[in-house]
């Protein structure tokens, strides 16, 4: 017997399985970047001094990396709409362009942290940077994570498209919501450590 | 009964999915995706790990009995690291104390009630096929597991496991050994377990109920999962969070938890500094108290559902109790601080978390009388389940009750960190939590194996285990009264107040090695029934519940004909109907 | 009233209020329970199986028992706006003024007590974490410095004056260790990174206890409550309460002691 | 997903306009913080705009503006389990609301705590 509410939705909840799936991982996501951001403010207000993140870390960097995750969340919705548009080729092409600004995302966090490295400035120098390398690098756990999703989508996933084209466009849609999560936690990551 | 169409049409997955294959072994048994097969996965295995916590505190009982006293022949099977000449040192039993703190919450008692019971019943009584997400499910059972191991392994690293104590306060945790890093690192694979497991609750529970199921015709048992799922969800990410920035304290050389000006034996420490060593406390106990309920919703849940069965005749009070049960949920959020009233609070503060812990304890209240006014007027059986989910009710009264002194503040300062506190809880989750888990275990194992387990053993089980346990835990109240600290290897030995306390240590220990002998009929009659029971029909307790009508064991996808709840959960000795139980899936 | 408790012998002041408000509500719990738990036994030898083969559908009918419950939360609201609230107020907003008491440092470390009296000045010197020294200055209290001169330092040996509020600030070196002297109904966590004060009279001399208790062996004794690594079960202190009279003796004598180290 | 073409087409032009804002609002934050105002303005300015960026992900690309009840009384739920998270810092640092005395590091104070 199959699980119903996979690819259509109930009738009284008006949702299918994933879509409530995806949410409440979401929400236990939003505890687990709380917790950090709790902590972050508890230790600067805590401290006698406090560096200002501009003073330290490299803004313009930063804020190409915050275009290109912003970016990359268009072209994530761009390939669900292609979907939902039944444009199977232009999907592939946003999806790849996603993975791809991802990957900038991360080869460009790399640089950051060698540059940080090379100036002896480690998570245990203070604690700003202790909570900067926490959460950056939580961070950009996640967009790992993302990405391998979307790699699997835009791969050997899309195979799906042909047998079950609603379930596959609900699961991208799904994938999406998380990558856009991550875009979001970014948004409030940048101004509070770059910026503030 | 119902047309099979009636609820869940079977959806087009196109034409790959051929499910009517044979699946090997590896992937019926090991790799399973049934909820039933992962179920008892977690049963079993959160079964044998409560056995080893189990082991580890009989150990502990006997430095606390018998104090530097040398026991050769366990010396010589554990090694001189850890009781040299067979005299037990005390980082090994502060390493015995953390993991058996530990293991019973987090690889017994919350695998057993929420991944075994939950997972073998809940979809069961809801009528549904599977759990929404088999492959979550599969992979929330094996990171369990691996945090299982990695916790285990913990014990064989150089100077063994995590010994800070379950709560691993900074800044002890963060210079402590190699353990607590394992430990950290099982928790994770923990805490990620609980969450694959609670999104796939939920999901379930709202989404893959029968057609008729609506919220307040569900067993009790399911909106007691359905509630633990949000704790778990909402709880474990801060500590997730906790344990990642301890881990930066340990391995990164980070000062989350670290204040300025550190000095360990003498030598400062390296770190910056500038950390806050309660942040991790407020953390911690941010989980911490959600989780406790965690330990007894479910057992409550079990509890409900025995109750109503063998007193033939509905829950009484089932709204109230409902209510009480998600208000319980909500305020378990914003109780934490009360595990730290000692840490130097002001009034405001301190005012405002002994107000939400006494306000905690109503629902609690509700839900027991209900419980108990239930009985009344009922024809009740005695049978095993019936007798330990009895056994619960007084059981949790003391531990519940011996809570209240310890949610006020100022009563609190000289309960704080003694034995009153072990006598509190372990009321709540041994005879308390584990009595429901027992009953649950009996109740539903002729729904697992298609027999049911000797009830001569039961009932023997059931006497030892419940005078043993009052034996063990009635003399902490005392020896806490007194003002004995907890986390001494020595029992207190040390104290000259204590004195006069120390022979009720003995009578502790005696009672937990008695009580471990009195767990040999269960364990014999659990594997023996497997093979050997008596064979039993589908609905053996003649239960109104929908699990009963899948066949005894259920096959894979549950039921022959797809059930749809017409009535409430509890329709026993309804007047005027020929037997005295309406089943819920009954046309 | 509350000796049916087994608490340990009291000797301060405000302990007598937290032993009767533990008194109070053991006695609301045995109410709760004996109630709960003899309706419990009632029905389940009235109701069984033989005695009653047909249940009834709607078994109780009033909706006494709801009363009950907020009979419950009024009782528990009663302990908690008139006794818990105003009581733990008093312990941390009442400190009396450092003019009229004793003020005594006492920094745990793993695993040991370490008492600090400021001396005749009634000035703490400055410390520094250079100066420390486990065997000679386990504070590092900085000699040079004049408040510093006459600071009296001993280790796990608190010595206090009988009726006179004494502040304790207490802070940690190391990890959290909490100073408990159950005869005094104290107990709080000691954070590394904090100084938090205490207070309590003490209000018995160990003499007296001594004759009290007719045991002449009988110390007050500060035990560590909170885990503390593997010496927590070793981390014992002593409190000797003595006469004014006495207490400033001792504590010139130390004085004295630290002019003159080789008296 | 029964929604139809045209409105997939709406659904794009949006898209491109939370593109653009969020470009927008980027530059403004990063504009403002060189200006270097006072801190607790700096925080409010720069927290404002993240929630409105925040805001703009949420309800469009991640289509909460047009969501399901039950997914609004997820994220409810977890808004207010997330506000007692945030008290945390306050709790913890005022956690004696003025009985501590909080140690200073040592470059700060000149006694050094012990
Ligand atoms: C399942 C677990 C569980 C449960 C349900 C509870 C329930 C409660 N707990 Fe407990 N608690 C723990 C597990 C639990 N606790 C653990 C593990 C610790 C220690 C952690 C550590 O430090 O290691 C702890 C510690 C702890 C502390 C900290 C003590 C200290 O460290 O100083 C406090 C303080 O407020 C507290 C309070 C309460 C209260 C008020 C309740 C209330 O919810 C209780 C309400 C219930 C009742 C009031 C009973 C009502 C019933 C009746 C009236 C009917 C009687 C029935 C019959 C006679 C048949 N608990
Ligand atoms: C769910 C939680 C749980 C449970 C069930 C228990 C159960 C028991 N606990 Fe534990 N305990 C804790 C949680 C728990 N404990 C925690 C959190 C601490 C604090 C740790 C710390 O200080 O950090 C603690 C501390 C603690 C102490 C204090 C140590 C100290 O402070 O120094 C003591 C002392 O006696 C103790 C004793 C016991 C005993 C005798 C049992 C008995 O009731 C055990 C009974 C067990 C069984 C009856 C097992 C049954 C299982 C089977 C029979 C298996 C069958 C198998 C198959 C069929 C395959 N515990
Ligand atoms: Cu110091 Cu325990
Ligand atoms: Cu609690």
């Amino acid at each position: 017997m199959d699980i119903p509410y996979t690819v259509e939705v109930r009738r009284d909840t008006g949702l299918t399985n994933g879509k409530i799936g995806i949410w409440l991982f979401l929400a236990s996501e939003v505890m687990l970047f709380g917790a950090l951001f709790a902590t972050y403010i508890l230790l600067r207000t805590g401290a006698s001094t406090w560096p200002r993140g501009d003073t330290i870390l490299n803004v313009p960097l930063a804020t190409f990396n915050t275009i290109v995750l912003i970016a990359s969340s268009v072209t994530m919705v761009m390939a669900w709409a292609s979907l939902m548009r039944n444009r199977f080729g232009t999907y592939r092409m946003y999806m790849g362009a996603t993975i791809l600004l991802g990957l900038v995302f991360l080869i460009v966090k790399y640089f950051e942290y060698s540059a940080k490295f090379e100036h002896h400035l480690f998570p245990s120098t203070n604690n700003f940077l202790a909570i900067y390398f926490t959460l950056t690098g939580l961070h950009m756990l996640h967009v790992a994570g993302g990405m391998v999703v979307n790699a699997y989508f835009w791969g050997p996933g899309a195979k799906q498209w042909k047998t079950n084209p609603t379930w596959f466009t609900n699961r991208v849609e799904h994938s999406g919501l998380f990558w856009h999560f991550v875009d979001l936690v970014w948004i409030f990551l940048f101004p509070t450590l770059y910026l503030l | 009964m119902s047309k099979p169409a009636a609820v869940a049409p079977p959806t087009s997955h196109g034409g790959h999915d051929a499910h009517h294959e044979e699946l090997g072994f590896w992937r019926k048994y090991v790799f399973s995706t049934d909820h039933k097969v992962i179920g008892i996965q977690y049963a079993v295995t959160g079964l044998v790990f409560l056995l080893f916590g189990f082991s580890l505190m009989m150990l502990m009982r006997l430095s606390l009995a018998y104090p530097e006293t040398a026991f050769p022949w366990l010396g010589a099977l554990l090694g001189d690291s850890r009781m040299p000449g067979g005299t037990m040192l005390p980082e090994f039993y502060n390493e015995l104390g953390a993991m058996h703190g530990t293991i019973m919450v987090f690889l017994g008692v919350v695998p057993l009630a929420v991944g075994g019971f939950g997972n073998f019943v809940v979809p069961l009584q809801i009528g549904a096929p599977d759990m929404a997400f088999p492959k979550l499910n599969m992979l929330s059972y094996w990171s369990f597991f691996l945090g299982g191991v990695t916790m285990l392994a913990s014990f064989f690293v150089p100077g063994g496991a995590a010994q800070s104590g379950w709560t691993s306060y900074a800044p002890l945790a963060i210079i402590a050994g190699t353990g607590q890093t394992w430990w950290l690192i099982g928790m994770v694979f923990l805490i990620t377990s609980s969450l694959l497991g609670a999104i796939n609750f939920i999901t379930t529970i709202i989404q893959i109920r029968a057609k008729g199921l609506s919220f307040m015709r569900f067993p009790f048992f399911v909106w007691a999962q359905f509630v633990t799922a949000f704790l778990l969800l909402m709880a474990f990410p801060p500590l997730e969070a906790a344990a990642v920035l301890q881990l930066m304290d340990r391995v990164a050389g980070t000062s989350f938890f670290l204040p300025t000006g550190l000095m360990v034996s003498g030598q400062v420490l390296p770190n910056a500094g500038g950390g806050n060593p309660l942040l991790w406390q407020h953390l911690f106990w941010f989980l911490a108290h959600p989780e406790v309920y965690v330990l007894i919703l479910p057992a409550m849940g079990i509890v409900a559902e025995i109750i109503a069965n063998n007193t033939r005749k509905p829950l009484w009070g089932y709204r109230s109790m409902v209510y009480s049960l998600v208000f319980l949920g909500f305020m378990s959020f914003i109780v934490w601080a009360h595990h730290m009233f000692m840490t130097g609070m002001g009034t405001t503060m301190a005012a405002f978390f002994q107000t939400t812990t006494m306000i905690i304890s109503i629902p609690s209240v509700v839900i027991l009388t209900a419980l108990i006014i239930s009985l009344w007027g009922g024809s009740i059986r005695f049978n095993t389940p019936m007798l330990f989910a009895l056994g619960f009710l007084p059981m949790f009264g003391i531990g519940g009750l011996t809570g209240l002194p310890l949610g006020l503040n100022i009563t609190d300062i000289p309960l704080h960190d003694t034995y009153y506190v072990i006598g509190h809880f372990h009321y709540v989750v041994a005879p308390g939590t584990i009595f429901a888990l027992f009953a649950g275990v009996y109740y539903w194992f002729p729904k697992a194996t298609g027999r049911r387990m000797n009830e001569t053993l039961g009932k023997l089980h059931f006497v030892g285990s419940f005078i043993c346990m009052n034996v063990i835990f009635m003399p902490m109240f005392i020896i806490g009264m007194a003002g004995v600290s907890r986390r001494l290897y020595d029992g207190g030995t040390a104290y000259a107040f204590a004195q006069p306390y120390l022979h009720w240590n003995v009578v502790s220990s005696w009672g937990a090695w008695i009580l471990a002998v009195v767990q040999i009929p269960f364990i014999f009659n659990f594997f023996w029934s497997i093979w050997k029971g008596e064979k039993v029909s589908d609905n053996p307790w003649e239960a109104t519940t929908i699990e009963w009508a899948a066949p005894s064991p259920p096959p894979h996808g549950n039921f022959a004909v797809v059930p749809e709840a017409y009535r409430g959960p509890y329709e026993y000795s309804v007047p005027g109907a020929k037997k005295d139980f309406t089943a819920q899936f009954e046309s | 009233m509350t000796e049916w408790l087994g608490m340990p012998p009291l000797a301060a002041a405000h302990g007598g209020q937290i032993d009767s408000l533990i008194g109070w509500i053991h006695v609301f719990m045995l109410v709760l329970f004996v109630g709960w738990g003899g309706f419990f036994l009632y029905a389940i030898i009235r109701f069984r199986r033989s005695r009653n083969p047909v249940a009834d559908y709607a078994g109780v009918r009033s909706h006494r028992s709801t009363y009950l419950e907020i009979g419950v939360a009024v009782v528990e609201a009663v302990l908690l706006i008139g006794f818990a609230i105003p009581l733990w107020a008093a312990r941390v907003d009442d400190i009396p003024p450092e003019s009229q008491a004793l003020v005594v440092q006492v920094t745990g470390e793993q695993f040991a007590w370490n008492v600090r009296y400021a001396g005749p000045d009634g000035v703490f010197g400055k410390t520094d974490l250079k100066l420390v020294d486990l065997q000679s200055n386990p504070l590092g209290v900085d000699r040079d410095d004049p408040a510093g001169k006459d600071d009296v330092v001993t280790l796990n040996q608190l010595f206090l004056p009988v009726n006179k509020p004494i502040i304790v600030k207490l802070r940690s070196k190391d990890v959290i260790h909490s100073f408990g002297v159950p005869e005094f109904r104290v107990k709080q966590d000691a954070v590394p990174g904090l100084t938090i004060p205490i207070w309590f009279v003490p209000t018995i001399t160990t003499a007296e206890m001594r004759t009290r208790l007719s045991n002449p062996e009988f110390q007050y004794e500060i035990a560590c409550a909170q885990l503390c690594g593997l010496g927590h079960a070793r981390m014992r202190g002593f409190v000797t309460v003595q006469t004014a009279e006495e207490f400033d003796k001792w504590l010139q004598e130390r004085v004295a002691e630290l002019a003159d180290p080789f008296k | 997903m029964t929604d139809h073409a045209v409105d997939i087409d709406k659904h794009v032009r949006i898209y491109i306009t939370v593109f653009v804002s969020l470009m927008v609002l980027t530059v403004i934050t990063v504009a403002i913080s060189r200006v270097h105002l006072p801190v607790p303005i700096a925080v409010t300015v720069a927290l404002v705009v993240a929630i409105i960026k925040g805001s703009l992900v949420a309800c469009y690309f991640m289509h909460l503006i047009s969501e399901k009840k039950l997914i609004y009384a997820v994220l409810v739920l977890t808004a207010a389990f997330f506000v007692a998270l945030l008290a945390l810092p306050t709790l913890t640092q005022r956690n004696g609301y003025g009985i501590h005395e909080i140690e200073h590091p040592p470059a700060a104070a000149p006694a050094t705590p012990h």
